[in-house]
């Protein structure tokens, strides 16, 4: 992992470098900023989070451990109580539902953090503590002979700081 | 747990295996297995039931009329043992049956230390079981053969639902909680 | 797991030490030559018994003199419980209350281990050859000094052999005779009867009569003998539309009262002129009376008038008097006069078989004076045996002083009472249930005692006490002194064989060896009222506890069963009317001091419709300041309040007198499981007049009549009172609420019918919840119960029974109070916070304006309904309670973890929480201090804290029946066993047995007119099923008012 | 692409929630982080406060013990009341637990700006309150060391829960909530965690925020699959939050009890727990603000906003307690009837009409926009509204089972000291967490706050920024909404 890190103050300074960048095809663009801005996720023209898929396996697997809970329980040792049918699908739609969000919300955080990396163990090369503040910041991963072009490149956008790291 | 159902099983303990590990040793999962208490007399089955095919219900005499299966009194051992007394034709000594003639002369009851029990709020009718045909070594184990008589099987109320099920014989909570 | 019982092993130790006693049981049947407590537990095995099986034995209850049958279960060496003996001609099976709780007595942990002697003031243990050494001294000392003939011997008294083998022994040494005390008993009545008919108590037919007139007689309940009265007003109510008619002259409504069709209140003292109208009125003439009588009685004439006429043209009718004023023996002697007048001798009242309890008993002036000897220092030695005169005599008679003046007293008791503690010897007696014995039932009918185990405690039975005093010091090597029971064997006809063959049932024929009844005190002419003694406003009435009895106050059964009519529990309480309370600013609880001829005494009031307004009225049984944990210093002694008096009988008058009431400013919260006195229309106990009977087309207006909640809110709360339907027997209803069908005529429990197969559907293949092909499994049977509202007299004999079958704790001892925060740590202080246990509770609803007395009593045995469709099972989230295939609604205690949703979710309100460990050796709350425990029944689990427990149709007696038959290769019979409550009620109120089979009298009751569910519209379909009670109005009534009481 | 800034044309009215939520005294990300993170310094006070909570909890826990050993008898159960303090208590702190997730993900998804500020508090609030209400389902319990029966675990028994009653949908509801709403607050808190762990000096306090912020860096590719999870995460947590309390509501009405037996009881229960909630958040945010500063955050716009969901719940309440008399009346159920006479004018009255005037009467108060502005009237309103919810279920619980088909049974219940100091241990366990947090993490989402505060641009100097809408104003005192 080599590339340059670039340090912006201003956010459409930032928005600038990436398009800059993506026209010069630089190398793989990783944009840190300390909140979510849709300015740079536009500039960065990325699809959308695949998060869902989780969301969607994991809703319908609760919902129907939820449901095969419940029956599967009652089945196996049927005992009557008021009176009610052995499997009764009406409350156990309660235990079919709150199983599918939990499930369903675990494994969306957990495909968030899968898809998005985390959790990262180490702090690798290409970040700075400004990003959590108030900064916003490019790195560009590239082999070294296009290091000198992206400097350039963030450097006439407004960074505030280049470096290159490896 | 039935044998017909176990499959059914794994995923639950697949998902929640940890858990139960640890829940199950508390929730009442853990049994006095194997327990071979030390008794007053070392009183040997085999001799009795082996050697001289003595019918359990010789001593245990209301096994097959009472939930109570029964302990011989002093005197049911006595019976044989006033004849058969501690020392042997050729002199040498019975220590067993000198501890049981001591408690026959002391007139004590014999301080026999429990080994199978169920807890207070399960209700085992012996005869029930005895005169359906289970045999007193389905529960006990192997007693003729052993010495000291230890606790073989768990006694615990999966191993007991097990049988009932295999028997298809009632097994619903009141038939032995009340 | 082992917090749910007693900590195991327990019961096995207890099973190695008393096994042995199972060997007394097996000499007590006569197979055996041994004598009780010389086999050595684990040496000789009982042939007789099988560990783990009961063993039962018929014996007699001792409890009151009326000795009835009963038959003692053991288990192990232990009596675990007892039931009524069948065979017995008094109480054919039934039992009372304080008949059940004589095991409270038998192992009360408060009773002597061993003799003691005092010894610088204080009683302290001693040897029994020290303590037999000294008494023979003493007696040796009286009668060598010639003042033998001085010394008093004051038995409690009793039937049978004892009281004749006390005199001949007393004779021997040199003393005068005993005499047979018994506070608690009708002497006036004795008296006149004795006049009347040569014997003192003929039995009564209430069957037989057209019209039953009680006054003052609370026959139900404590007044003659209980039990026998009760069964055969049972038998006389059953009759419907034939039944007597029962009105009740009193100024207190006593249970009888209660249960009585018409309530006349007269004032207390006036029950003679009353009386003598009625006779007039049933001899024809006499009419100038009536307003004289109704004046004296502050009655309208018009009621009285009506009375007379219905009793003159009711033939055989059937009256009886039971009043404890100054002129109850002229009472009883009218009331006889009246009977022999009516014909009713002979029908209803039959001196040909007479009740013999009542034949021989002192006095209570005879009591008096013997004290008043004391009193003069005439008396050298006084023995006691199960009397306690410091508490059964008004403080005022200063009985404490007078023993003081007696240089050597004796007690034969077994309990710390108030007498034995001031005593100079106790020589603790066995139990009854401990001892050999018999007693005259009826005259030809003698009840045999023997003992149903060893003793528990270091006592000896009396008789072999005094047989061992009289045979003289032991001599070294001589022969054991002889003993009482070889005593009865040699006078028993036929010998040991015969005595054995009739232990078997309990009863033989025959007569033991009577006393001579001492001469009735000479018959005085007059019927003129005695004038009435002290000065107040108020009359003060006092009636022995039909619960306690003189001595149940230490045995926590009965101090926990709540009094059947006040339905208040370790307390004492003072009647008074709402609106005399109203006047005085009194309210519940609020503390109120009777000031009497002779003291004062205070009580929380209690504000009761059924009593007069110028009358208080006070139960006697609580208020020791001694006899153990459970008596003392609960309640207070109304006698305190008393100066001696004697009516002339030598009767101590108890009633009548004038007293003062006045408010003293404190407050104590009545003990009470009362919620709501009043139904709210929701026809919980529901009735109809005996004219509705027999499909009558007749609406019931009896019931919304009687409806008079005073919540009634608006139309909407008026048109849809739950379950009082005004159109249920007419039909039509189309209220919300309502059940979906027609309770009338006849009626099934739906899950019964279900179980019946009722329900399938032959052509979808689809079958009922509950049917037997159903998938879950359901057996071909449906545990169900009938109570008969109509018999029920609300006794709570099934309380007590349900207590002692089912190891429930009594809640309310002083020492159980102490963690119940923020309420005083006096007794009763969780019965405050409703925590009582009782599986099954009596609840008395009035009807009716209570304003005026012609209010009306419900008596609702309340118990788990076993609902085929239960609200408590589907809420519980472990399961710990569901429908078991034979329709119990099972509670599963190991499996509870006490959310109590299942309470709350219960309509009828009959689940109990163990708040704290009472059933744990080791919680300041156990509920069985040793050995009470030893009365457990081992079948039955001890709940710890923590989890729900509610009746349970008595599982283990259907399992054990199951087991039983299944052993002997055969079906459950029809009827075969019956749960602990139906086999207790002297009413036969209560039947149990499988719905499903319609062999089973239980099947063939849920068809009767009368049958309802309570809170039907909730569709719980109950297995218990109620049968209306039957109102008979009074035949003007009928005619001018139909809405009736 | 490039945001252009236009002059900002008129002044918006102050109080509309979902426009008007910037913060004008905030003018940089810088800013943001300083302030924020400045709040996190221990105090005196603090100190102080979190040693008075642990001391309640310490009785709390001295007292259960206590209670363990003898029984439940030591508390003021008088059957059949045989719920008492602890179920109310449950209900209540449940309640006070959906304020948070309503606001962090119902608000969320409606795009109601103003809660950008409020919800990492009312979300912590929320997960400590579970947290507090999950304890006394198990304290309540005749034997709460057999809890676990209630969870279904593979075990030798084969007995399981009993999946129709309304407990076990409780366990279920109440832990998935917790578990949830846990997520989501950590979840939302990762960025923060790195912004703190960025800034941090104390090596070992750096090494523990390095772990719990799971290396976050606030790339491009974390922010873009984490707003989407959020959103999802949002998504579940709404229908969640409002089956939590339909479930909790079930545990009554699905009984047969007069008074519990109720269809109106989900929506009501629901409503009910977002108004208790939202008073809660009133009671914690309004000092919380005042001693740590953050006024300029927490404006008093959001706070009128707040306001008004606080009436609307409390108009639906009201109209719920008005509607469940209407039902009892045309019902024609006489017991029902009965037993609503007897709660507002028999034995109950008291607990009935304080429940009322707090949750029904009082909040009419924030018709009036002055005192829906005015903090200190909001702050001792809040604490109305916490009683009067505490009563309200009070009232559901106690007068129903002391009042109920029997007669017979009728009753009175009086909590004793047991029951009292244990629920003071709860506020005690509650307050000792929230305590422990605010000095921990950012009672402020820095990472959100920053999404309302406007960006720096190169085209702008940086005295004058625009917001998201487009709009800002310059800071002054007498901007409408920063008086107090």
């Amino acid at each position: 992992m080599r590339g340059v890190l670039g340090v912006f103050r201003e956010l459409d300074a930032a928005v600038d470098a990436i398009a800059e960048l993506r026209r010069s095809k630089a190398g793989a663009i990783t944009v840190y900023s300390p909140t979510p801005r849709h300015e740079l996720e536009h500039a960065l023209a990325h699809g959308p989070s695949i998060v869902r898929r989780f969301t969607l396996i994991g809703g319908l697997l609760g919902v129907t451990f939820g449901y095969w809970i419940a029956i599967w329980v009652s089945d196996y040792w049927p005992m009557v109580v008021g009176g009610k049918p052995i499997p009764s699908w009406v409350p156990y739609t309660i235990i079919g539902f709150e199983v599918m969000v939990l499930v369903g919300a675990l494994s969306t955080v957990f495909g968030m953090f899968a898809v998005a990396r985390v959790p990262r163990l180490m702090m690798t090369v290409g970040y700075d503590p400004r990003f959590s503040d108030g900064d916003y910041g490019i790195w560009v991963e590239c082999p070294p002979d296009r290091e000198a072009k992206v400097t350039q490149v963030l450097q006439e956008n407004g960074a505030v700081e280049v470096r290159r790291e490896r | 747990m039935t044998n017909r159902k176990k499959w059914a099983v794994y995923p639950g303990l697949l998902a929640l295996a940890a858990a139960a590990i640890l829940l199950s040793a508390v929730s009442g999962g853990s049994t006095p297995q194997g327990r071979a208490p030390e008794q007053p007399i070392r009183f040997p089955h085999n001799p009795h039931v082996v050697a001289l095919q003595m019918n359990c219900l010789y001593c245990h005499n209301s096994a097959n009329k009472s939930p109570d299966p029964g302990l011989p009194a002093v005197n049911t051992c006595m019976g044989c043992h006033t004849v058969i007394g501690p020392r042997r034709p050729d002199g040498t000594e019975r220590p067993e049956l000198a501890k049981l003639q001591q408690f026959a002369t002391r007139n004590q009851p014999i301080p026999w230390v429990r080994i199978h029990k169920v807890p207070d709020y399960v209700q085992f009718p012996h005869m029930r079981h005895v005169n359906a045909g289970v045999t007193c070594q389905t529960c006990h184990g192997q007693v003729q053969e052993m010495l000291p008589v230890y606790q073989q099987e768990s006694l615990n109320m999966g191993w007991c639902v097990n049988c009932h099920v295999q028997r298809q014989v009632r097994y619903d909570c009141s038939v032995c909680h009340y | 797991m082992s917090d749910i019982t007693q900590p195991s092993g327990v019961r096995r130790r207890e099973f190695l030490k008393i096994l042995g006693v199972t060997g007394a049981g097996a000499a007590a049947t006569g197979c055996g030559p041994s004598e009780a407590g010389r086999l050595i537990p684990y040496l000789v095995s009982p042939d007789q018994t099988v560990p783990g099986v009961s063993t039962y034995f018929a014996t007699t209850c001792r409890e009151c003199a009326a000795a009835c049958g009963v038959i003692a279960e053991t288990r192990d060496g232990r009596a675990i419980k007892l039931e009524g003996n069948p065979e017995h001609p008094l109480n054919r099976g039934a039992l009372c209350a304080r008949g059940q709780a004589a095991l409270q007595g038998l192992y009360n942990p408060d009773r002597y281990n061993g003799p003691r002697v005092r010894r610088d003031g204080q009683l302290v243990e001693t040897t029994w050859e020290e303590a037999i050494q000294l008494f023979r001294q003493r007696i040796d000392e009286a009668r060598s000094s010639g003042r033998g003939g001085d010394a008093v011997f004051l038995n409690r008294h009793e039937t049978g052999s004892f009281p004749f083998f006390l005199d001949q022994w007393l004779s021997t040494m040199g003393l005068a005779p005993h005499l047979a005390i018994d506070p608690s008993m009708d002497h006036a009545v004795i008296a006149a009867n004795r006049e009347a008919y040569g014997v003192a108590w003929p039995s009564l037919s209430f069957a037989d009569a057209r019209l039953i007139v009680s006054i003052g007689a609370d026959f139900l309940d404590g007044w003659g003998a209980s039990v026998p009265q009760q069964l055969d007003f049972a038998e006389a109510r059953a009759k419907m539309a034939g039944a007597p008619r029962l009105v009740y002259v009193g100024a207190r409504r006593s249970l009888t009262g209660l249960n009585a069709d018409e309530w006349i209140p007269v004032r207390s003292g006036s029950e003679l002129v009353v009386a003598n109208a009625l006779l007039a009125a049933v001899r024809g003439g006499g009419r100038a009376d009536l307003s004289t009588a109704a004046s004296a009685a502050d009655v309208p004439v018009e009621t009285l008038q009506r009375l007379g006429t219905e009793l003159a043209s009711a033939r055989p009718s059937l009256v009886v008097s039971g009043v404890r004023t100054v002129d109850a023996r002229e009472v009883a002697r009218v009331v006889n006069a009246i009977n022999q007048a009516s014909g009713n001798v002979g029908r209803t009242i039959r001196p040909a078989m007479p009740i013999s309890a009542f034949e021989g008993a002192a006095m209570s002036a005879d009591t008096s004076a013997a004290i008043e000897r004391m009193r003069a220092g005439r008396v050298p030695l006084l023995m006691l045996r199960g009397v306690n005169p410091v508490f059964t005599m008004p403080k005022s008679a200063q009985v404490a002083e007078a023993l003081a003046r007696v240089p050597f007293k004796v007690a034969f008791t077994s309990y710390p009472d108030e007498t034995a503690e001031l005593c100079d010897l106790v020589l603790p007696d066995h139990h009854p249930l401990e001892s050999w014995g018999d007693a005259q039932a009826m005259p030809n009918v003698v009840s045999l005692q023997q003992p149903a185990m060893d003793p528990v405690f270091r006592t000896r039975a009396t008789a072999d006490v005094l047989l061992e005093v009289a045979a003289g010091p032991p001599a070294a090597g001589g022969p054991a002194p002889p003993t009482y029971r070889s005593w009865l064997i040699n006078r028993f006809p036929g010998g040991g064989a015969a005595f054995a063959t009739a232990l078997a049932r309990g009863i033989t024929s025959g007569s033991t060896a009577r006393v001579t009844p001492r001469a009735p005190a000479p018959a005085d002419a007059t019927a003129v009222p005695a004038p009435v003694e002290g000065d107040g406003d108020f009359i003060f009435v006092i009636y022995p506890s039909a619960v306690l009895g003189l001595d149940g106050a230490n045995k926590p059964w009965l101090q926990e069963l709540p009094d059947p009519v006040s339905k208040i529990c370790w307390q004492s309480w003072i009647e008074m009317h709402p609106e005399t309370a109203a006047r005085l600013d009194i309210q519940p609880g609020d503390v109120i001091e009777v000031q009497g001829t002779g003291g004062t005494v205070r009580a929380p009031a209690y504000l009761y419709p059924g009593i007069r307004r110028d009358t208080v009225a006070m139960a006697f049984g609580r208020g020791h300041t001694a006899y153990g944990r459970f008596a003392k210093d609960v309640g207070a002694n109304p006698l305190d309040a008393l100066s001696p008096g004697f009516d002339r009988a030598g009767m101590a008058a108890w009633s009548g007198s004038r007293v003062r009431v006045r408010r003293v400013g404190e407050y104590t919260q009545l003990v009470t499981t009362e919620g709501s006195a009043r139904q709210h229309g929701r026809g919980i106990g529901r009735a109809l007049a005996v004219t509705e009977l027999g499909g009558a087309a007749a609406a019931s207006g009896e019931e919304h009549a009687a409806d008079v909640a005073p919540q009634g809110t608006g139309e909407g709360g008026a048109a849809a009172a739950v379950g009082q339907q005004p159109g249920a027997h007419g039909g039509g209803h189309a209220l919300p609420g309502d059940a979906s069908h027609e309770p009338l005529p006849g009626l099934r429990a739906p899950i019964a019918a279900d179980a019946e197969g009722a329900l399938r559907n032959p052509r979808t293949n689809e079958v009922g919840m509950y049917d037997p092909e159903h998938p879950t499994g359901m057996a071909k049977r449906r545990w169900a119960m009938t109570v008969d509202l109509a018999r029920c007299t609300g006794c709570s004999a099934c309380v007590t029974a349900c207590y002692a079958e089912n190891n429930i704790p009594t809640v309310g001892a002083a020492y159980q109070s102490g963690h119940t925060q923020g309420l005083p740590r006096t007794a009763g202080a969780n019965i405050l916070r409703s925590r009582e246990m009782a599986w099954i509770r009596l609840e008395r609803y009035w009807e009716g304006d209570e304003a005026s007395p012609d209010f009306e009593t419900r008596f609702v045995p309340m118990l788990c309904q076993h609902c085929g469709n239960a609200p408590c099972e589907p809420v519980c989230p472990v399961f710990a309670t569901y429908h078991s295939p034979d329709g119990l609604n099972v509670q599963v205690y190991n499996r509870c973890v006490g959310t109590r949703y299942c309470s709350n979710n219960c309509p009828y309100k009959v689940r109990y929480f163990n708040w704290f460990g009472y059933g744990e050796t080791d919680r300041p709350q156990y509920a069985w201090p040793e050995p009470l425990n030893w009365q457990l029944n081992p079948d039955v689990t001890v709940r710890g804290k923590g989890v729900m427990e509610k009746c349970t149709f008595c599982v283990q007696r259907i399992r054990e029946a199951e087991n039983r038959a299944r052993s002997e290769g055969r079906d459950v019979e029809p009827d075969e066993f019956t749960v602990a409550c139906a086999q207790a009620c002297p009413s036969r109120a209560i039947v149990f047995g499988d719905a499903a089979d319609e062999r089973w009298a239980v099947a063939r009751q849920l068809h009767d007119e009368r049958a309802y569910h309570v809170f039907e519209e909730l569709n719980t379909f109950t297995a218990v099923v109620y049968l209306k009670k039957v109102t008979h109005p009074a035949p003007a009534q009928l005619a001018s008012a139909p809405a009736g009481g | 692409m490039a945001v252009a800034a236009r002059p900002v044309e008129e002044m918006p009215r102050p109080n509309i929630p979902s426009a008007n939520i910037q913060l004008p005294a905030v003018r940089s990300y810088q800013q943001v982080n300083d302030e924020i993170i400045a709040t996190l310094t221990p105090t005196v006070a603090w100190f102080i406060g979190l040693g008075i909570a642990i001391t309640a909890l310490l009785i709390g826990i001295g007292t259960w013990i206590y209670q363990i050993y003898m029984g439940l008898g030591v508390a003021g159960y008088n059957p059949p009341v045989m719920w008492g303090v602890y179920i109310i208590t449950f209900v209540f702190w449940v309640g006070i637990g959906h304020a948070g997730t309503l606001i962090s993900a119902i608000l969320y998804l409606f795009r109601a700006g103003f809660r950008t500020t409020i919800y990492r508090c009312a979300e912590a609030m929320t997960v400590f309150a579970v947290m507090t209400a999950g304890l006394f389902p198990i304290l309540h319990l005749g034997r709460p060391w057999k809890f676990f029966w209630l969870i279904p675990y593979p075990h030798w028994r084969f007995i399981w829960p009993n999946f129709k009653s309304p407990l076990v949908w409780d366990v279920f509801a109440i832990l998935t909530y917790l578990t949830v709403s846990t997520t989501f607050l950590y979840v939302g808190l990762v960025p923060d965690i790195a912004a703190l762990r960025d800034r941090e000096v104390n090596p070992i306090r750096k090494r523990i925020y390095s772990i719990l912020s799971l290396g976050w860096r606030n790339s491009d590719r974390e922010w873009r699959h984490f707003t989407r999870a959020y959103l999802f995460l949002a998504a579940f947590s709404t229908p969640l939050v409002l089956s939590v309390h339909s479930v909790v509501s079930f545990d009554f009405a699905m009984a047969l009890v007069p008074g519990w037996h109720a269809t109106i009881f989900p929506p009501y229960f629901v409503a009910g727990a977002i108004f208790s909630g939202i008073g809660m958040v009133f009671t914690i945010i309004i000092p919380l603000r005042r001693w740590f500063g953050l006024r300029h955050y927490v404006t008093i716009n959001h706070l009128d906003a707040a306001a008004k969901l606080c009436l609307f719940t409390s108009l639906v309440v009201g109209l719920a307690y008005l509607t469940e008399f209407w039902v009892a009346w045309y019902s024609g159920n006489k017991v029902e009837q009965e037993y609503f006479m007897n709660r507002v004018f028999g034995q109950w009255w008291w607990a009935a009409w304080i429940m009322l005037t707090c949750n029904m009467i009082l909040p009419l108060t924030l018709f009036s926009q002055r005192l829906r502005r005015n903090t200190t009237w909001l702050f001792i309103l809040s604490l109305f509204i916490n009683l009067g919810m505490w009563f309200e279920r009070f009232v559901i619980v106690v007068p129903s089972l002391s009042h109920e088909f029997e007669p017979w049974q009728w009753t009175t219940y009086a909590p004793t000291w047991v029951d009292w100091s244990i629920l003071m241990g709860s506020f005690g366990w509650f307050s000792m967490w929230f305590l422990l947090f605010i000095k921990q993490f950012p009672v402020i989402a820095i990472a959100e706050v920053k999404e309302i505060v406007p960006p720096r641009l190169r085209t702008h100097a940086a005295t004058t920024d625009i917001n998201v809408s487009g709009q800002h104003v310059d800071y002054s005192p007498e901007t409408p909404g920063e008086h107090e």
